[in-house]
């Protein structure tokens, strides 16, 4: 039995890596530098009802162990990702996990009912939590009641299990975890961005031209394991965690806090040979650990375990 | 084939003001078809700068696996690289992107490379190559001042070759759109990197004329996968109203992107 | 005229640079390094009415660019702190800002009466803010009302003007700075330390003795700028800023998001000469921006401004 | 004083598995008042990893201004600091703290000196200036396996050495507190440093010596300034219901700091 195998709703992985939302495109940039059947699962970019264009530039900007980014859900619309990215991504043995995005309830309720008929999506990753979004997003990621009207009805549309994904710009996020829990999610995604901004020193303005954008990278790690540790002994669903994973003793750090698996988001524009490399050295890491599962790592900081 | 590669310094020299030119070796050389692809270059193992730094490639050595980058020393991450020594090693994604279409020209043609500051170097290569061709090649090379102006020699091997500095110091004062009327130079084919105002001021210029113009972008990824460094387009290419810089680009037709 | 002068409600600041609470003891240690004369300001520990050891150690863990920390405010209480520290660093001519904790409003209440008539103290910093104690600090920091509440208690029983120190842990932190001015604040600052946690893979259990703490340094630099961009446009009232300042670009950079002095916290742990280095390149600055008095740079980023 | 002084790497090598002397170059070294100090030092430059590394002196050379540490590389900090090459410049704040008294003791006294893996290196200052001042000094050193054992020679200059190992592949198999037991060694006075359990072993069986232990905590500042480093105390030490490793200690008498 393959020791890396994780077993989560709807998805039946070969190994806990995947790379984030956002940071894969559909996949065929990466496809070209390695094998994708490698991946435990992606996540693919957000799909919105219609075509976006996304934010003007600049949407980036560098910061202390981490960047900001205000792509602003650039994406081909539900349609192009139905005709072209998904049956693109057919070819590969990963099971696919589409990022659900919009600005009103009726548009995830849309997006979630078709592309969660897609074949090889086997979950739908609910972003309540966008920053770069003038409408929804973010909103949705932080008033509970309203999150959980979203995730009750998406589940409701959807053919596949729904992960929701948490925004850390909250004050409470077991509570936020516990409404959508509630309300049907079937597991967690955490932790997307937290708001940031830098300012361009030769011209005064923000250097983001939306102003603000989403920190990620290895500078927000510890709110994401934070987060994790807190919300995993609250809840009984299944948590994907990600945020600043650039080693496998991260990966080893998140499954301690109590994520069942994990995703790579910012760390790919860096190294972008780090999802095969962190799956290389995991199994090692087992030998190391002296484990036969995976699963016994899960939670270990915070249950009490013989040994 | 894009490759991640661990290259060695084989020479760094600061050639102007804060510009430095520096030589690396490495297998990824062979893969580099077109004058104009850049090369993503970690600055740094650890997090601190998280993020590559795009640089053109300004020279290409296939017999010897070596390739020039010229860049400046301005911010956190290209200061670092300055500080790298002969045989250090360093982390290098690349050749990325398209480049400049040589084959657009014919030998009985002209072409004029227009380059502004840190836009000059990836003209270096293609000169080179043009020139090989047959092609007549024409320079414009714009400055802040003369502390800064670098490559001029090595471009008069190519071909006529003017200097334009903002404070005068050195050749024509003002911008190389002024040498090129001053001048009146002629060309069948504009080759551009620079600025935006400067790339924007020839296209407007230009826009009838056979030209190819490399754009600055900030990115993330630099493959094509984050949709950081996307420009809109004034016509729709491949059914899509925008271009990636770094994979559809950085060189593009003129008259294709929209420039502010 | 200095143009490095800053004049804010009861502080007359030769320069608007100044250790953050926490990070800087009572002046004492630094003291022996270099002359304290030349801050802008101090801001001194968090001062309880008892004295606290605060929690068990390991109390600090390292983070990429950034670092955690749960002191649990640990002073020597109210009359230790008025009897020795603050006696002590009269001999200094530097105004001192008082930093106010505590675990039920009477607490600070009775802290800020007593602190604020010592003669060096001329303002305080209400610590609304700390996550690192169980009762009060972090609860008073994200409810409007109940930091607004405490806000005008510790303003009435206050004789120096209350600067009110935010929590980043909210959603909606433009909300939180308007109810506290609402309630009377003199000023803001902003931002105290992010929630986090790291897990130490030896032992699979959180690295700080306390689990969680706050996490500062350049890490949260993004997230400062942001607020504060956000809130100076919203708050007539000053602010001053504070997460990762490490060079006089970070300094120009705050006081172009909106804040009108800085804090140094973390930094004087890597760099103990932090302060005075800053100071003294910053007049340089001023030179290189061609500004003949700081508070033109204030708010840049979002004020029209000719040139 | 306390200094920050950019110093000179003089030397480094690796003496055991993972285990490197480094000797360093600077005016602070004239400041260095007792074996048991200890110096803060940078990592690298930038902010990653971003604090310092508390590390203590091992061996001070006045006459040349220079002074040792031995450590282990094992994080990220100490894994940088293992690549610092000669003449390569460090960032170090130091000397801080208070070390171990060698006053305490005098010439007619024979000291014991324990120490436990990378505990050992301050031992090594002390056994020097006790001998100079004609004290007898024993030393037990206690590590996990042969492949990590440093130093033994070296000790052994300065009187009888016994190497204890937890796998039993050089010396006595087990902990220091067995090689004392075993040998029924006798002193006068004890100074020891390492991992807590040892120095609380230490602690309970010769509550009623003299003796000097030197702590280890996490540190922020190493100065004295933001109380990351506290531990409770038996007794009131000047009023106070704690004490700073950083600036109180790192070096405590027997009895006074809750070991657990
Ligand atoms: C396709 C391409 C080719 C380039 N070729 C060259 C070259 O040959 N020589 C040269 O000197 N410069 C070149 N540049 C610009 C170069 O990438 C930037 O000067 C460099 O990234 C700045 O990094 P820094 O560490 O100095 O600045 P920092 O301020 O530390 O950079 C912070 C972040 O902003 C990005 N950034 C800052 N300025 C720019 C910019 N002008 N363009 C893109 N990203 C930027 C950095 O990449 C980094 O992510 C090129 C840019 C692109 C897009
Ligand atoms: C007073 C004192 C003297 C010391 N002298 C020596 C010595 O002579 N030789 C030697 O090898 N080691 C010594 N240590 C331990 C040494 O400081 C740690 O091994 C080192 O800080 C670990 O850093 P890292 O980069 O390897 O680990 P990382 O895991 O990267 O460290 C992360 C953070 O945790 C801190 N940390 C981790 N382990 C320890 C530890 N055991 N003690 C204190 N902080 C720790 C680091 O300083 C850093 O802030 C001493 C510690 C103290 C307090
Ligand atoms: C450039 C970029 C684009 C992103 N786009 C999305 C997105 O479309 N949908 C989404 O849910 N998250 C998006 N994210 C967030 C990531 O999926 C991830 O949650 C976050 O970056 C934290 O992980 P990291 O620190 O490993 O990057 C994006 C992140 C980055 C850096
Ligand atoms: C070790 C440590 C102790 C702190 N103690 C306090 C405190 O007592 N009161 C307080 O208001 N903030 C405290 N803070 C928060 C800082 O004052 C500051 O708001 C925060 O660290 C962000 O700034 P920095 O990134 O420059 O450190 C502490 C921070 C650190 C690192
Ligand atoms: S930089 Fe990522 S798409 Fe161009
Ligand atoms: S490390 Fe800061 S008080 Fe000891």
């Amino acid at each position: 039995m393959n020791r890396l195998h994780v077993e989560l709703p709807g998805l039946s992985l070969k190994n806990p890596v995947m790379p984030a939302s956002g940071c894969f495109g559909f996949g065929q940039e990466f496809s070209q530098l390695y094998d994708l059947n490698t991946l435990g699962a992606i996540m693919i970019k957000a799909t919105t009802l219609e075509p976006r264009f996304g934010n003007p530039t600049p949407r980036v900007a560098e910061t202390a162990a981490g960047m900001l980014n205000a792509i602003g859900l650039q994406n081909p619309g539900l349609n192009g990702v139905l005709a072209n990215e998904l049956p693109w991504l057919e070819q590969f043995d990963v099971p696919i996990i589409a990022n659900v995005a919009g600005s009103e309830m009726n548009d995830y309720v849309e997006v979630a009912k078709e592309i969660s008929k897609a074949p090889n999506v086997h979950a739908l990753e609910l972003n309540i939590s966008c920053p770069n979004v003038k409408k929804g997003g973010i909103a949705f990621g932080t008033i509970p009641e309203v999150a959980a009207e979203l995730t009750k009805r998406v589940k409701d549309a959807s053919a596949v299990p729904v992960y929701v994904k948490l925004s850390p710009n909250v004050a409470d996020i077991v509570g936020m975890a516990q409404a959508v829990e509630e309300a049907g999610a079937d597991g967690l995604t955490m932790i997307n961005t937290l708001l940031g901004m830098r300012i361009d020193l030769k011209t005064g303005k923000p250097i983001l031209a939306n102003q603000s954008g989403g920190l990620s990278g290895p500078a927000i790690k510890p709110v994401a394991i934070r987060m994790i540790y807190e919300v995993s002994q609250r809840v009984t669903i299944p948590i994907i965690g990600m945020g600043g994973i650039e080693s496998v003793d991260d990966i080893i750090e998140y499954l301690y806090a109590g994520a069942s698996a994990v995703a790579v988001g910012t760390m790919n524009f860096s190294d972008p040979f780090i999802c095969p490399r962190l799956i290389e050295e995991l199994s090692n890491k087992l030998d190391e650990l002296n484990v036969s599962q995976l699963s016994e790592l899960v939670g270990r900081s915070w249950k009490s375990y013989a040994g | 084939m894009i490759q991640q590669e661990i290259m060695r310094v084989v020479s760094q020299r600061e050639i102007a003001r804060n510009i430095f030119e520096l030589i690396l070796e490495g297998a990824m050389v062979q893969q580099m078809k077109q004058p104009g692809q850049f090369v993503h270059i970690l600055p740094n193992p650890g997090l601190d700068p998280l993020l590559r730094r795009p640089i053109s490639v300004a020279h290409i050595d296939k017999m010897k696996n070596q390739f020039t980058v010229i860049y400046r020393a301005e911010g956190k991450g290209t200061n670092l690289l300055s500080q790298y020594t002969v045989n250090r090693q360093l982390d290098v994604l690349g050749p990325l992107g398209n480049g400049f279409p040589i084959n657009a020209t014919d030998s009985s043609e002209t072409a004029l490379l227009v380059g502004g500051g840190i836009g000059v170097p990836p003209l270096y290569e293609l000169a080179k190559q043009l020139t090989k061709q047959g092609v007549e090649t024409k320079h414009v090379l714009g400055f802040q001042s003369s502390e800064v102006v670098f490559y001029e020699k090595e471009f008069s091997r190519y071909g006529e070759t003017y200097i334009a500095t903002v404070d005068g110091s050195l050749g024509t004062k003002g911008f190389v759109t002024n040498v090129i009327a001053e001048k009146q130079l002629d060309f069948d084919v504009i080759f551009a990197c620079g600025p935006t105002p400067m790339l924007n001021a020839l296209q407007q210029e230009y826009k009838d004329k056979k030209g190819f113009l490399s754009m600055e972008q900030r990115m993330g990824c630099g493959i094509g996968a984050c949709f950081a460094c996307v420009c809109h387009v004034n016509e729709p290419v491949n059914g899509k109203d925008y271009v990636k810089v770094c994979s559809d680009g950085p060189v593009f037709p003129i008259g294709r992107v929209v420039l502010t």
